[in-house]
């Protein structure tokens, strides 16, 4: 009773048990479900959400937040974009665009670390004003007609099956795991997220630590809205519109908590699969949309729902109060 | 024997600066037996897990009389506490008022039955003002908030407590003591029948501890049972009629105070002698480290000018909200002064920052360890690392673990840190052991000036004679110690000079020869004395 | 400065403060755009933020507990769907049982919120964040496609936006804007003196006390999440008045501007502080903005990217205003005097009536 | 009862009947797995098409049951593309795609057509007609304009007058396109000359922003006397605006609507004239369509010709609309007023 309570207290082991049914449905209901192309694409439908996730987790655990992702993904293809029908040579209007996500990371940063305004406030200005400015960029026009190289950086597998954008996923996972886990900022993170006081008191420069996250979260987004412009070949205005709120699920799902201080990448990592699988398998099953996102909706309350039920049960057994 | 020697003086020093007289006070026992008991609790039992709380314990509260409660963190004062005041059901035994077995199902029960309890760390609301906080637990007040007569009867019963406070203003920046306050006046408020008070001086200056003393001997003449818990024998001794002490969740013993010396209590509490509070044998002090000149925090203190020297033992005396905490503050950069100068081994500063001031060798523990101190959550080992990370980092800056640990070990075996591991998060410590560990976090950063607030607040007896004899070794190793600290007699005992402030400003600075009780209280209370005005 | 001080509050000045931003606000605009000072633009102005007006001060009660509701647009999409195919269905329903429909459902979907987070323990944002994807996705498959349509419904519903209760001085004080302006009024009365709406600031500020010292800490966040999804069905019975034609996709993104305008109007987002009357004056200022920027002769395209900034601006300000209060007072305030009065003698004199 | 315009493209259908290939009817009772994507879920035309889908359906005698399958509308593009690239994973026979994402799709598309599924368009093509064998368009989309045009000059008269367009979002192909199309007929014409246009705004297919945005026009233009609206929901945001703003009488709605939800506004004179095809004989066409290429029995070439049940015969032709694309046009327009809307309406 105990020992099985114990791991399903253990927001991972959860995470595992739900993604093993999922998957276990997944096999039963589709024959396609296995094939490596259906695996590939399991990934690529929304591997830019789940590239963003793993700064969202960094950022999340140090107790902010940061809507205005999408829009950042946005405008960072669209400066892409933009420059390109300018004649300027696409690397260099790559560059460009990074540097518009590097730009509105030092924006999301400066005035929460260093103003001090509430990130939710300051990313929910960014989420519509950064918005703007790709529009400003791009108006009406739908913009395409890239070099084939670039798109086949979208498109294309590169080593066996693997796409560009599935690599970079990989590595950046690896990396921010051992940022999180291992390195002196990981640490920080977590203790800022903790108490953001006590860590001022331990002389941690609690500014910088804010704005290093804020910018390598709009790095990540420029470039996973560069991968997604990649994929899909052509840029418009919407693009991304409405990620944030998918991705801060991914993150939630994972067990990272909102106040901060508590989550891991393992967790992070275990909700992915989770809801990649869990939509692919609706997609093979012919589910409509909107019957997907309740799905997940419902998966996220339940998440939380059922071991706080368990352990409540478990203590009224027990006869003591929490 | 020895020990109750030196004690004796000691405490005769501190009954009269706090204006007791030893015949006087609750000396004689008053007669008890007529009136019959308000609140009995009868083989109370609890457990949480594996660890046993409270076994077999009964308690009997009189009418009109303070009941001390006495035991070292953990003896399961709090636990017991928890259950009279409905927030936790015992597993066995049963409770009567006024003869009436009842079960305390919730707090607001409890309250019901007239046992209300002050706890250690006041339960304000930071966005609610003065008076919703007072009177916000109170049932019946009508639906509707008369605004105007809640402001009066509030400020009715501030001004009977002797404080002013805004009732208007929100809570949120009200200093601890001001905070206790409104605790207090929020119990009295209530119709109390049983008074719980967890360690209410934990956060009180000297005098205002006289003040809430008064307060509490006028709710006693009214017939109110107190329940008195508090690690300060001289304020046990002064207020209680009896002494129940507690060890691992068993009643060791319950006498009237006539019968019981503070070092029997400290033995049954212990289960071994300890001396207490014996003064620090001076060390022979070496040259300046820090020289302190008109130092100011615009609107919040002034012209504060001082010196440590190195072995020297620095006390910062008065009462809370003096300034001594900013004065602190400043020096590490947390809000940096103003104005005036601060001159460290020679070299002018201008320290804005904690890491500055870190790199100048200043290491600062904060009076709040649960808040600002440690990062709770964290093993102890990350929290002792956390101020110098760097030092802990490989070339691909990631954090070489085994040397955290081995740091950790060896102040765990230095300082006594009761812990299974330095793996264990610093939630999971007794106050004691979390002030330990926060002291070891900053000895690693092998400060030369080390500012100490309130090093002893709120622990136990036992860890804080270790605490004590830690400061004199550190004070032996040559560093600079100021030490800010509300309990006088602490104060006395570790200083070699005591700096006194008071609203803001630097009333005098004692030797250790001529601080006194009552010198450093006068001083604190206000009229400079001649001589030694700084 | 000091009877300031005894009888105004930072929140209150926060609250000035940003009449002050949409004062100038409007200043500016009005030497901008052509005929600004008319009617009109009132009107304009009044009647767009009737809606999200109503939904921020169910917000506001969210927030205020350190929750957050982000189910507001599908519960004010779902509310507006099903009161119009109801209304179509029953011309004859008199619209008092009309409002009460939109308003039962909206409490009971927000009573499903209340009931996860105050005795499921769920994290409010979790909660919200999923059902905002279930209602949206229920009000999908039950609607089926069909749109509620402006001619379906009874003609005192399509007529009810423009309907007016008074006129001052050319300004029309339209229904609906009354009805918005009574909700603001009723709970702001509420919040600051009904004894129990005062818990909502109590468990907001400080949820661990206020477990401990009894407060029914559950019931309160239930009542709070209940009343917000009451409001947004309140809010989208006007919306179907407003519109006519209800499509699935009916008050999407009210969420997050709801959220906008709890903190632009000053409410803190970590609970305890704040008014509906602010979060009021948040949703005036977006409206003011959103509705000028309309008017002026600048590209589509500019108009959010200068929102968002503006947005910024406003809270970025009242926040160093309100910081630099917040110093003020706390130096004045809260001097303990040295001196001790002696306790009243008289028996009971402190005790509680 | 429909007052049918006789439409130049419908003209040149008739003419084109008796020449050309004829490839040989669709044969009924085949089995073939299709997919009807509408832009996004929940909203009448698309439902409409359904309707029109499972109609030919039943003549067709389908073996498999057609999936109607569409994303929710705040992720349309992406959810597009995953049910693309799901049904190419699936292996289906066709997918009727009615494309919300630009040329966002031609990847997932390309991928199901390289697999041999049949790509066909509806109501709205792919930009650059990469990986899609046909579109079935509603009408031609230069009459669109032409239509737009002439109900702008019967509503606004000879001497012409200001007008506003509401369009959809600004990422909306066909609105993008219609409106090119309606700017290029008033510069083609002289009688247009008068109709001036004095701004181009979004209300990005939400009622309450196009509400919004129409209203905002009438402050910032006061002698505009026409807002036109290329969009089901601009136009009846549109037309309630001005209803509420009691200004039918000076400031008039046109543009592509839904009888169905215009006819109150067609009746109190705030929308006198409007248009729109009919989604459900498009579902119909484009079900046959796809059919009919799924199951060989014709190929998306130039010049072929088929017979498409109870909608007739259907000759496909390049899109003059587009650089690169095959299409057949539905057609015709009709045009609702007064006379026929309320008809049009049940």
């Amino acid at each position: 009773m105990t020992a099985a309570l114990a791991r399903l207290r253990s927001w991972e082991g959860l995470l595992l048990a739900i993604l093993i049914v999922t998957v276990a449905l997944n096999l039963a209901n589709s024959p396609y479900y296995l094939g490596v192309e259906n695996i590939v694409n399991l990934f690529q439908l929304e591997i830019e959400k789940i590239i963003v996730a793993l700064t969202m987790t960094l950022i999340i655990i140090n107790g902010e937040i940061d809507l205005s992702v999408a829009s950042v993904m946005g405008l960072s293809a669209c400066v892409m974009a933009w420059l390109f029908k300018m004649g300027v040579a696409l690397p260099l209007a790559l560059l460009a665009a990074l540097g518009s996500g590097v730009l509105a990371g030092l924006f999301n940063g400066f005035w929460t670390a260093y103003v001090g305004l509430p990130s939710l406030a300051v990313t929910l200005a960014g989420l519509i004003g950064f918005r703007g400015v790709a529009r400003i960029l791009v108006e009406d026009r739908a913009i395409g007609n890239y070099p084939a190289w670039f798109n086949e950086l979208g498109q294309q597998a590169f080593l066996g099956p693997l796409t560009l954008s599935i690599m970079i996923f990989l590595a950046l996972f690896a990396v921010v795991a051992v940022v999180l886990h291992g390195s002196a900022l990981g640490r920080l993170v977590y203790v800022m997220g903790n108490s953001l006081e006590a860590a001022r008191y331990s002389g941690v420069r609690t500014k910088r630590v804010k704005m290093i996250l804020f910018v390598a979260s709009g790095v990540v987004a420029a470039l996973a809205g560069l991968l997604y412009a990649a994929r899909l070949g052509s840029v418009r205005g919407d693009m991304a519109q409405g990620f944030e709120l998918d991705i801060i699920t991914i993150v939630l799902l994972g067990g990272v908590s909102i106040f901060g201080g508590s989550g891991n990448l393992v967790g992070v990592g275990l909700s992915i699969f989770v809801i990649l699988n869990l939509r692919n398998g609706m997609g093979l099953a012919n589910i409509t949309g909107n019957t997907q996102t309740s799905v997940v909706g419902a998966l996220l309350i339940l998440s939380v729902l059922v071991p706080n039920m368990a352990q409540l049960i478990h203590n009224r057994w027990r006869g003591r109060e929490t | 024997m020895t020990g109750e020697r030196r004690l004796k003086p000691l405490l005769m020093r501190v009954w009269e600066a706090e204006g007791v007289s030893l015949t006087e006070g609750g000396a004689e026992p008053r007669a008890q037996a007529a009136v019959p008991p308000i609140l009995e609790i009868h083989d109370i039992a609890k457990r949480f897990g594996a660890t046993q709380a409270l076994e077999a314990v009964s308690l009997t509260l009189y009418p009109g009389e303070v009941h001390a409660l006495l035991g070292e963190n953990g003896a399961g004062k709090s636990t017991l506490i928890k259950i009279m005041t409905g927030v936790y059901q015992p597993d066995r035994g049963e409770i009567r008022l006024a003869g009436q077995p009842i079960v305390i199902g919730s707090a607001a029960e409890a309250q019901r039955h007239g046992i209300a309890a002050i706890y250690q760390e006041p339960l304000l609301f930071p966005d609610l003002n003065v008076a919703e906080n007072i009177f916000i637990s109170h049932q019946g007040r009508g639906a509707v908030t008369n605004w105007r007569q809640m402001f009066r009867e509030a400020e009715e019963i501030l001004a009977a407590l002797g404080v002013a406070l805004d009732v208007r203003s929100p809570a949120r920046g009200l200093t601890l003591a001001a905070q206790q306050s409104v605790e207090i006046a929020k119990a009295i408020s209530l119709n109390v029948r049983v008074l719980i008070m967890d360690e209410p001086t934990a956060s009180l200056s000297a005098h205002e501890v006289t003040q809430l003393f008064k307060l509490v001997k006028d709710l006693r003449d009214k017939g109110v049972a107190i329940l008195f818990v508090s690690h300060r024998m001289e304020e046990v001794f002064e207020i209680a009629d009896k002494v129940t002490v507690f060890r691992d969740g068993r009643l060791i013993s319950t006498r009237p105070r006539g019968e019981v010396t503070p070092r029997r209590a400290i033995a049954d509490m212990v289960g071994r002698e300890i001396g207490l509070l014996q003064p620090r044998a001076p060390v022979k002090q070496g040259d300046l480290i820090l020289s302190v000149r008109g130092l100011a925090r615009e609107g919040v203190f002034h012209d504060v000018s001082f010196d440590v020297r190195r072995g020297e033992v620095l006390g910062f005396a008065g009462l809370i909200g003096a300034g001594r905490t900013d004065v602190g503050l400043a020096l590490f950069g947390i809000e940096p002064a103003t104005s005036g100068t601060i001159v460290l081994d020679g070299k002018t500063r201008n320290i804005r920052s904690p890491r500055e001031a870190m790199a100048c060798g200043i290491a600062y523990l904060s009076e709040d360890r649960r808040q600002l101190g440690l990062s709770l959550p964290m093993s102890i080992a990350a929290n002792i690392s956390l101020p110098v990370l760097r030092r802990y980092l490989d070339r691909f800056g990631l954090v070489r673990t085994a040397s955290e640990r081995a740091t950790a070990e060896g102040f765990r075996s230095r300082l006594a840190i009761r812990t299974p591991s330095v793996d264990v998060s610093v939630a999971k410590l007794s106050g004691g052991n979390q002030q330990k560990v926060m002291l070891s976090k900053w000895l690693n950063t092998h400060p030369r000036l080390l500012i100490l607030d309130e090093p002893t607040r709120g622990i136990d007896v036992g860890a804080k004679s270790e605490v004590h004899a830690m400061i004199g070794e550190l004070a032996a190793e040559g560093i600079g110690i100021i030490m800010i600290s509300s309990e006088l007699p602490e104060v006395l005992a570790m200083s070699d000079r005591v700096l006194v402030m008071r609203e803001g400003r630097q009333m005098a600075i004692f030797d250790r020869a001529e601080a006194s009780g009552e010198r450093v209280m006068t001083a604190a209370m206000g009229q400079a004395l001649t001589g030694e005005a700084a | 400065m000091n009877w300031l001080q005894r009888h105004i509050r930072p929140e209150q000045v926060r609250e000035l403060s940003l009449l002050l931003l949409i004062i100038v606000a409007v200043l500016v605009f009005g030497s901008l755009i052509p005929r600004y000072y008319t009617s009109l633009t009132f009107n304009r102005i009044a009647s767009s933020v009737v809606i999200i007006t109503v939904v921020a001060a169910g917000q506001t009660l969210v927030v205020l507990t350190r929750s957050i509701d982000l189910s507001v647009g599908s519960i004010v999409g779902c509310t507006a769907y099903f009161a119009g195919t109801q209304l179509a269905a029953h011309h004859g329903m008199p619209p008092a049982v009309a409002v009460l429909i939109a308003v039962a459902l909206g409490a009971f979907m927000g009573s499903l919120n209340g009931v996860l987070v105050a005795w499921g323990r769920v994290p409010p944002i979790i909660v919200t964040l999923g059902t905002l994807a279930i209602y949206r996705g229920i009000l999908i498959d039950y609607s089926g496609a069909k749109t509620v349509t402006t001619d379906s419904l009874p003609a005192w519903l399509v007529d009810l936006p423009t309907v007016d209760v008074a006129t001052v001085g050319g300004l029309e004080i339209r229904v609906v804007v009354a009805a918005a302006l009574l909700v603001v009024i009723v709970f702001q009365l509420a919040t600051s003196f009904l004894t129990v709406s005062r818990r909502l600031y109590a468990i907001g500020s400080n949820p661990e006390a206020a477990a401990l010292i009894g407060l029914p800490t559950q019931r309160i966040l239930f009542t709070a999440f209940v009343l917000s999804g009451a409001l947004s069905g309140l809010a989208g019975f006007l919306f179907l008045a407003r519109f006519g034609n209800i499509t699935v996709e009916a008050g999407r993104g009210l969420e997050l501007q709801s959220v906008a305008a709890v903190v632009v109007g000053g409410v803190n987002i970590f609970g305890g502080s704040g008014t509906i009357f602010g979060s009021m004056l948040g949703a005036v200022m977006i409206g003011t903005l959103e509705q000028s920027l309309f008017r002026l002769q600048i590209s589509e395209f500019w108009r959010d990217a200068i929102l968002g900034l503006l947005i910024l601006l406003a809270v970025a300000s009242d926040a160093v205003i309100l910081n630099r209060l917040r110093l003020l007072w706390a130096r004045t305030d809260l001097k303990l005097i040295a001196k001790s009065a002696p306790l009243p003698a008289r028996e009971g004199e402190v005790t509680a009536p | 009862m429909k007052k049918l315009l006789l439409t130049t493209a419908a003209l040149a259908m008739l003419a084109l009947l008796p020449q050309g290939a004829f490839a040989g009817d669709i044969m009924p009772g085949k089995d073939v797995k299709m997919v009807l994507l509408p832009k996004f879920l929940g909203i009448l035309p698309f439902d409409q098409a359904h309707q029109g889908a499972l109609e030919a359906e039943k003549e067709l005698k389908n073996g498999s049951a057609l999936q109607f399958l569409g994303p929710t509308p705040e992720n349309s593009v992406a959810g597009q593309i995953e049910i693309v690239t799901n049904a190419a994973t699936q292996g289906v026979g066709a997918i009727m795609i009615s494309n919300n994402s630009g040329d966002q799709i031609v990847p997932s598309a390309k991928t199901a057509h390289d697999k041999g599924i049949k790509v066909v368009t509806w109501d709205s093509p792919i930009p650059s007609g990469e990986a899609e064998d046909l579109f079935v368009a509603q009408v031609d989309f230069a009459e669109t304009g032409k239509v737009m045009a002439d109900m702008a000059l019967k509503i606004l008269g000879d001497n012409g007058g200001k007008f506003a367009i509401l369009s959809a979002s600004p990422d909306a192909a066909n609105q993008n396109s219609w409106i090119k199309a309606f700017h290029d007929v008033l510069k083609s014409d002289p009688k247009y000359a008068k109709l001036q246009e004095v701004d181009l705004v979004y209300g990005n297919d939400q009622s309450e922003a196009s509400y919004n945005q129409a209203v905002a026009l009438v402050d910032k233009h006061p002698d505009m006397q026409l807002i036109m609206a290329p969009t089901s929901v601009g136009i009846v945001a549109a037309a309630k605006a001005m209803q509420d703003e009691k200004l039918c009488d000076k400031v008039k709605v046109s543009g592509l609507g839904v009888p169905s939800e215009m006819v109150a506004y067609t009746m109190n004179g705030c929308a006198p004239d409007f248009a729109l095809w009919s989604f459900v004989d498009l579902g119909y066409l484009a079900y046959y369509t796809a059919y009919g290429l799924a199951t060989g029995a014709f190929e998306a070439k130039e010049g072929v010709s088929f017979k498409a049940g109870r909608l007739g015969d259907y000759k496909i032709a390049k899109d003059p609309t587009r650089s690169k694309g095959l299409r057949i046009v539905m057609g015709p327009f009709s045009i609702y007023d007064k006379s026929n809307v309320q008809a049009a309406a049940k």
